[in-house]
């Protein structure tokens, strides 16, 4: 929860990558902590989870940031301010979702169903608010691990190569999405999203 | 069957010309020509011999089996359609000769063919579906014949009205037969009198066929395209394709019920078309547009009968329908005729003078005496004056009126301004083309290219000659197309099988023939007496006025001043002058011009007022990726909303 | 095992195209395995393959009335992209021909997938596999609308994910064992959690309807169609879209089955008919004719939902429409693509006058455009008159009278449009046609196939596939 | 044979009297002016003379120009044949022979204005519009008035719709009628047969350019149009048909004079219209037939 507010908070493009880097490598260790009995694959997953959201996705981000060698403000569209509000609003209104929703009685006690539906909010505020394409990236970083959160729910009964699955596509995901803005930075010499509306009627 | 076989004939000829249309254009007049035979002799088979031409075949198109049909009432405007396409292609050979126009001409051959094949297959087709789908063939061949000077811009923008009127049409027939097929459970139509849940869906196909029909306040999209479209195609146009429109109408009036109201709806059209198209055409300058907007006269005349048949079987099969529906009906074939005749006319002028600016011509009588008199003939036609065929149907309108009248049944009160009106417009008809042919073909040549017009070859003249001979055939023998038009309205309404030819008829006829006769022996006879009493040729009396002009004579738009100053109200004349000023004035103008008032006063408002929402609407793709984002939520949000709401429900 | 060969073949291809050495030779891989795909598909269209319970994957009714298309679809963009690539050798086709292949070989993964995860994997897969063929181009206006496409189809992606969990988690509170195969769940019925199912159906619906491309979740769409080279636009509206149709299907079927039918009914026709207005409007207005493709691809997918919500019949009428729609958009997008190269510019005020330019094209674009805008006899016409004809049977006047005007206004924006373009004074401003634009047997025969193809369904639709649609449809949307 | 006979004779009738009527108006004209005026017969002396003169035809006509007044005529005597003349009936009575009356009258009314506009001269083509547009609202009137007589008779043949009384509209259909037999025979305050103002005219300045033979032919059928009206008004008001042979034919030729010697009062006691009056005039003449056929109307229905 933290996390996501920190990331919504922070100004500053590291600290948000920072934010969602390690809230990955939390959710990584976490299904490891859920599994009652260790399965190897459940390993392999969460050692590649943190790996990848953890270490090579935040490099990848930096490293776009090094070369555009741009000032590291974030340039909200949406005030720090609101935003907070916004998602501790989101947070509050998630715990009552998942008061409202029926879960079954094992989870009922957890804080999962929250806590997802909250990063799930964060994560949009991030991709609406934010004007550097890097941080949008985190907000679509924080999105999937909001989504991914909720997946633990399922775990269980989830065949674990659907899990696999699952886990590897977002990565592949989140990772042609690092390659892509490192293009675009490139192109345009920008990360700011408001120069990208060349197209439109 | 021998009718199917001719139709084959008649279908192998005109598929065989679309082949020959590039290379050889002579064999494709030879397969057009013995194609037309063919169909008219099929027509003429079935309207004599009252008989039915009714094919299945197993093979399935688009899912259904195909369905041809043949009754009187098809085979009646099929016979109207294989004249005018046979006389509209030996027209077009030298009319839009290769010479002149080497690309668009061997396309304009091969889409007239498509046009006569649809249009026959729209009179065939017995199966909702195969309809809809000659139907709109028959509407972009048409496109395309009328965008055969594709690259001039006022041409491109009226066969896109047209065009977009047209599918507009379409889009209500889609509605039409989708609900037919809907509440009957199958495509095919037929006679379903005994279906009154079918009743509300005249108003679908009054839309439909009435746009195609050009009905009054539908008729936006037919000035333009009749006028900017190739003479011979504005002459099919006009002739033929408009009258699909009322051919739909006929048809499924004839066999599907209507609502109570339907008839009197149809009679009231028809009479605003007719007084309003006549109107509008007064105020015209442009030649073509003017005979263009007497379509829509004519069209509302065939309407009246149609309309106060329709309103007479709804109470009760008065006799007096039968007179008024023939009447509309034989209308049809007759306006096809005149029509054709003169739109060919208005395209030779065309051809020898480069203009349809009526102002711009004149005194073309002695460069061109065949076409002037010929056109002349026609315009006596559509005034409706004996002894030509257009009176001989307007007084079977009328006839059926006044009977409606002495019946002193329900439509007694509609029939007194009908009747009015229908007399109004016949004086309006003859002030107009009193105008026409004064202001094209008598005084003198008004400028340097009417000056030097030439009279066209007989390639053009034949066709026309077939058309007048056709006209004046009708005017002085109608007795003789009687039956036709009895067999055919039989189909519309099968109590009238036994339809003895009004007695008059045969008075009428003999009545035209001696006054055909007597005038030719009394123009004769004067002509003679001034011969011999001597000629001496000078100049119009002028007043005494040192340097007369042609210039000086009376103009289209001066002529018909008094009475468009009468319909002003709807006409909307807009007068640009700068009047004389000053002892020694430089100069003065003055030009007139009206307007299309449906079109710029109704239609182009809404039009814009839709491209302004849409503009708005646009403004929302304005490229900025958190924005879209935004609207995916809205969208989910939306969703989630509906999903709750029909959970509580 | 013919079902695994439609997967197998394209990826290991796409894998061979990846290794393979020559640059000039490597695009006859494309056709090469799109033959293959097409005569597997095909077979396996007449000789269905028995359904083996449980399985997560197979040829069922849905796949069989729906894949077929978009092989058909690959195959003929496929024998086009040999004679596009040739044009365009200046570019590195590697990655773009490794690209399309995988996508071919995910997307008849997805559209045989029967898990729902399975099915969401496939699809994400798909989708990024499209991101380099989107920037081919690599201009800087083809970056941005990858990164578009990426974000927006990504969001859209991660909400079906959810969505899927929350499907799961509905089957696991209701006593599920957490088998996730749409047969499965549908068993399940009724004992599926109804909050969390509606939930996974607004999520679902949205989250797929964002591939699919409805209104308003289209806005990625004219921008991805109008940089990305014309085979992909083809591809992406033919077949991505008809992937995500298809996965609407089945969740609805998982629904419906629950006893919600009437509720995803409601929401499939409002999102349809909202989709359908919306694109006609933007018809009306715009002057770039790629994005008019784009547009009219949204207009088709409401349609297709129309068609869909329906039921009955009117799914029949949908699935015929699929195959409509793919293949003449398909001649829509290449001939476009033609014109595009000879015109160098994409907006009414640049290009003008292709008629003289680039006959060909220009003849088979105002073809296409006349087809895809429902006149007879191309076989839109068909299915669009059955949806309409369904729409009054089932007593919704209301819905049929939008739906016509809106294929009213559409018909309206695009014929100004192509007109404009094909027919106007031509421009001298324009650059002149170098060779290389000449338009070239390679160029226009597969439009014609397409033209040909949208043709014959319509004039003779052979009785095996309206039987296949029926079947589909008597599945999906039982009668009630 | 008989009916050739019948035929020739009528045809006789018609054209030895027509030319009486101009005679006879002008005739009154002059004695209410106090002057002795011209013989009645002036316009046979007019008619033969033209008859025999030499012609001169504008450089600009066509054949029109000699053609439209004969085929005006042969129309305005078609017209007389159908009507019916007291006892005598009509050459041939037909169901609907009513409405190719009126459309005869409008064939020659086409001839008339296309020949006046065959020599180019635009106060020719003014006479032609003016003619033109007027008798748009004459024939509204016209048929309304037959209407009338339709409605009443319950027949459109002229012979018996003329046979029995107007009823009791009678007298606002003669006042219509008349109007109208004023304005299509352009007799003051319509048009003015003396002036030779153009701008003030509608026939006269047709025919300006016309002379010889057609002129007589036109000046004929003009005079045969005055008797035909003078004819038709009468019969649709007066009950000739209860009326013995003798008796009728005597009433008509009564009545006939009578009108005529309307026109002449009329004309030497009215002024001309302004033009922009005239319209307004013939609409009333055209409301006094629809009054009338509401009168009608009312009492078939009682």
């Amino acid at each position: 929860m933290g996390l996501n507010l920190l990331a919504l908070g922070s100004s500053r493009l590291p600290s948000v990558i920072r934010a969602a880097a390690v809230q990955g490598m939390v959710l990584g260790v976490l299904p490891l902590l859920m599994e009652t009995k260790f399965h190897w694959m459940v390993g392999l997953v969460s050692v590649g989870t943190v790996v990848v959201k953890g270490f090579v996705i935040p490099g990848l981000l930096r490293r776009a940031l090094r070369a555009a060698s741009i000032d590291r403000e974030v340039e909200p569209l949406l005030g720090f301010i609101p935003s907070l509000l916004l998602g501790a609003g989101a947070t509050i209104g998630a715990v009552a979702l998942g008061n409202a929703l029926p879960l079954r009685p094992e989870h009922a006690n957890l804080l999962l169903v929250p806590g997802a539906f909250a990063t799930v909010v964060s994560g949009f505020l991030l991709l609406m608010g934010r004007a550097k394409a890097i941080a949008q990236v985190c907000g679509y970083l924080i999105l999937e691990n909001g989504i991914y959160l909720f997946g633990l729910l399922l775990i269980t009964t989830t065949p674990l190569v659907v899990e696999a699955g699952i886990l590897l596509d977002l990565t592949v995901a989140v990772f042609v999405i690092g390659i892509i803005v490192d293009r675009i930075q490139r192109e345009f010499d920008t990360l700011d999203t408001r120069k990208l509306n060349t197209l439109r009627e | 069957m021998i009718p199917g076989w001719l139709l084959l004939v008649a279908a192998t000829g005109v598929v065989v010309g679309m082949f020959s249309a590039f290379r050889a254009p002579r064999y494709w007049l030879g397969a057009l020509l013995g194609g037309a035979l063919a169909a008219l002799t099929a027509a003429i088979w079935i309207l004599g011999s009252g008989s039915i031409w009714d094919w299945r075949s197993s093979f399935p198109l688009g899912g259904e089996p195909i369905h041809l049909r043949l009754d009187a009432l098809g085979a009646f405007f099929l016979a109207l359609l294989a004249v005018l396409g046979g006389v509209g292609g030996v027209y077009a050979r030298e009319y839009w000769n290769d010479r002149q126009h080497p690309t668009s001409a061997p396309w304009g051959r091969i889409w007239w063919n498509a046009l006569l094949l649809n249009m026959a297959l729209v009179l065939l087709c017995a199966n909702g579906l195969h309809f809809l789908i000659a139907w709109e063939l028959f509407a972009v061949s048409g496109y395309f014949l009328i965008t055969l000077e594709r690259h001039r811009r006022e041409v491109r923008a009226a066969g896109w009205l047209y065009f977009a009127a047209s599918h507009a049409g379409t889009l209500c027939l889609f509605a039409f037969f989708a609900s037919l097929a809907a509440r009957t459970g199958s495509w095919e139509f037929g006679p379903l009198r005994e279906h009154p849940n079918l009743a509300p869906l005249f108003w679908l196909a009054l839309a439909g066929f009435g746009l195609k029909a050009g009905l009054f306040p539908l008729h936006i999209w037919l000035p333009s395209a009749h006028a900017s479209a190739p003479s011979h195609v504005s002459a099919i146009l006009s002739g033929v394709a408009i009258k699909m429109g009322i051919y739909g109408l006929m048809r499924f009036t004839g066999w599907l019920p209507v609502p109570d109201a339907a008839g009197w709806v149809v009679a009231v059209l028809g009479v605003v078309s007719a007084v309003l198209g006549v109107a509008f055409a007064l105020g015209q300058h442009d030649l073509k547009r003017l005979l263009a907007y007497h379509s829509v006269e004519n069209i509302g005349i065939i309407l009246i009968g149609l309309g106060f048949a329709m309103v007479a079987t709804a109470h009760g099969n008065a006799a007096w329908a039968q007179l008024a529906f023939a009447g509309g009906l034989l209308h049809v074939w007759n306006h096809g005729l005149f029509k054709a005749l003169l739109f060919l006319g208005a395209g030779s002028v065309l051809h020898a003078t480069g203009t349809r600016e009526m102002s711009r011509l004149g005194g073309l009588w002695h460069a061109m005496p065949w076409t002037a008199g010929l056109f002349t003939l026609g315009a006596v036609a559509i005034s409706g004056l004996p002894p030509l065929n257009g009176f001989v149907s307007e007084w079977l309108v009328y006839l059926g009126l006044f009977d409606a009248m002495a019946a002193r049944g329900a439509a007694a009160w509609a029939v007194i301004p009908a009747v009015v009106l229908l007399g109004v417009t016949g004086a309006l008809a003859l002030a107009c083309f009193v105008k026409v042919c004064g202001i094209v073909f008598l005084g003198t040549p008004r400028t340097e290219s009417a000056t030097r017009a030439h009279e066209s070859g007989w390639l053009m003249l034949g066709p026309m000659a077939v058309l007048g001979t056709a006209c004046a055939a009708i005017g002085l023998a109608p007795v003789l197309f009687w039956p036709a038009v009895a067999r055919a309205s039989a189909v519309w309404q099968p109590l009238w099988i036994d339809a003895a030819p009004p007695a008059s008829l045969v008075t009428v006829g003999a009545g035209h023939l001696a006054l055909a006769t007597l005038g030719a022996l009394a123009a004769v006879a004067v002509w003679h007496r001034v011969k011999r009493n001597g000629v001496s040729r000078t100049v119009t009396w002028d007043c005494g006025y040192a340097a007369p002009t042609p210039r000086m004579q009376y103009t289209a738009g001066s002529f018909s001043g008094i009475i468009t100053g009468w319909f002003g109200w709807i006409l909307r004349p807009q007068r640009h002058w700068r009047p004389l000023q000053g002892l020694f004035p430089r100069r003065a103008s003055f030009s007139e011009h009206t307007p299309e008032t449906v079109l710029e006063q109704v239609v182009e408002p809404a039009g814009s007022v839709v491209l302004r929402i849409s503009t708005a609407v646009r403004r929302l793709q304005h490229g900025r990726l958190q924005a879209y984002i935004l609207y995916l939520l809205i969208g989910l949000a939306a969703l989630a909303l509906l999903t709750l709401l029909g959970g509580a429900r | 095992m013919k079902e695994l060969a439609l997967i197998l073949i394209p990826l290991a291809a796409s894998g061979a195209a990846f290794a393979w050495p020559s640059e000039r030779t490597r695009p006859w891989l494309l056709p090469a395995v799109g033959a293959v795909h097409v005569v597997l598909a095909l077979t396996l269209l007449v000789t269905p393959p028995p359904l083996v319970p449980g399985a997560w994957f197979g040829f069922d009714p849905l796949a069989r009335a729906t894949l077929p298309a978009v092989s058909l679809l690959f195959l003929v963009c496929a024998a086009y992209a040999v004679a596009y690539l040739k044009l365009r050798s200046e570019r590195r086709n590697r990655v773009f021909v490794a690209a399309l292949l995988a996508m071919l070989g995910l997307l008849s993964l997805a559209m045989q997938s029967q898990h729902l995860g399975l099915l969401w994997v496939a699809a994400e897969a798909a989708t990024l596999t499209t991101v380099p063929l989107l920037h081919f181009n690599g201009t800087a206006r083809a970056f941005e609308a990858t990164w578009k496409y990426l974000l927006i189809g990504g969001t859209g992606i991660a909400l079906s994910l959810l969505g899927s969990f929350c499907l799961g988690y509905a089957s696991l509170h209701g006593g599920g064992a957490g088998d996730l195969t749409f047969a499965a769940l549908a068993a399940q019925g009724a004992a599926l959690t109804r909050p969390w199912l509606l939930a996974a159906w607004v999520l679902l619906l949205t989250g797929y309807g964002t591939k699919m491309g409805l209104a308003p979740m289209h806005t990625w769409k004219p921008d991805a169609y109008g940089e990305a080279p014309a085979i992909v636009g083809a591809v992406l509206a033919g077949g991505m879209t008809t992937m995500a149709f298809v996965a609407v299907l089945r969740v609805k079927q998982v629904l419906d089955a629950a006893g919600a039918g009437e509720m995803t009914s409601r929401t499939l026709l409002v999102l349809g008919l909202f989709s359908m207005i919306v694109a006609a409007l933007f018809l009306l207005g715009t002057p770039d004719f790629k994005r008019m493709l784009a547009y009219s691809s949204v207009e088709h997918m409401g349609i297709l939902a129309v068609g869909a919500a329906l039921g009955g019949a009117g799914m029949a009428a949908a699935l015929f429409h699929v195959w409509n729609n793919s293949l003449t958009k398909g001649a829509l997008f290449l001939s476009a693509g033609n014109l595009r190269r000879a015109a160098g510019g994409r907006t009414v005020n640049e290009v003008a006058g292709m008629a003289w330019r680039a006959p060909m094209s220009s003849r088979i674009l105002v073809v296409g455009l006349l087809a895809i805008t429902a006149c007879p006899p191309f076989g839109p016409f068909f299915s669009e008159l059955r949806i309409v004809r369904t729409a009054l049977e089932t007593s919704h006047g209301t819905a049929a009278a939008l739906f016509l005007g809106c294929l009213l206004l559409a018909f309206f924006g695009m014929t100004r449009l192509v007109f404009a373009i094909v027919d106007g004074r031509p421009r001298t401003a324009t650059r002149a046609t170098g060779d290389h634009l000449r338009e070239t047997a390679g160029t226009i025969v597969p439009p014609l196939v397409f033209l040909g193809c949208s043709l014959w369904l319509g004039l003779a639709t052979p009785s095996l596939l309206r039987e296949t649609w029926n079947v589909a449809a008597s599945l999906l949307a039982p009668a009630p | 044979m008989t009916i050739a006979l019948d035929m020739l004779l009528r045809l006789f009738v018609w054209l030895l009297l027509a030319p009486l009527m101009p005679g006879i108006v002008n005739k009154v004209k002059a004695w209410v002016a106090g002057r002795r005026g011209p013989p009645v017969l002036q316009l046979y002396y007019d008619l033969a003379k033209l008859w025999r003169k030499g012609v001169v035809l504008s450089t600009a006509v066509s054949p029109v120009h000699i053609a439209g007044p004969a085929v005006a005529w042969i129309a305005l005597l078609g017209a007389a044949m159908l009507l019916p003349v007291g006892p005598g009936g009509a050459v041939m009575a037909f169901r609907g022979d009513a409405l190719l009356f009126v459309y005869l009258l409008a064939l020659a009314r086409f001839c008339t204005a296309a020949a006046a506009l065959d020599t180019g001269s635009a106060f020719e083509g003014m006479g032609a519009a003016r003619e033109v547009s007027y008798a748009i609202l004459s024939e509204a009137a016209i048929l309304t008035a037959l209407l009338t007589l339709a409605l009443q008779s319950e027949s459109v043949s002229l012979s018996t719709m003329l046979a029995p009384a107007a009823g009791a509209g009678a007298a606002l259909l003669a006042a219509g009628l008349f109007t109208v037999l004023l304005a299509e025979n352009c007799r003051v305050p319509f048009d003015d047969p003396n002036t030779h103002l153009e701008l003030t005219m509608i026939h006269e300045v047709m025919v300006l350019d016309h002379s010889g033979p057609p002129l007589a032919v036109i000046l004929h059928g003009a005079s045969l149009k005055l008797l035909l009206f003078a004819v038709l008004l009468a019969e649709a008001v007066l009950p000739l048909g209860k009326l013995s042979a003798l008796a009728a034919v005597g009433t008509l030729m009564g009545s006939v004079l009578v009108i005529a010697v309307g026109v002449g009062l009329v004309e030497s006691l009215l002024a001309r219209f302004a033009f922009r009056r005239v319209p307004m005039f013939l609409t009333t003449a055209f409301l006094l037939c629809l009054f009338a056929l509401l009168v009608a109307w009312k009492g078939g229905g009682a």
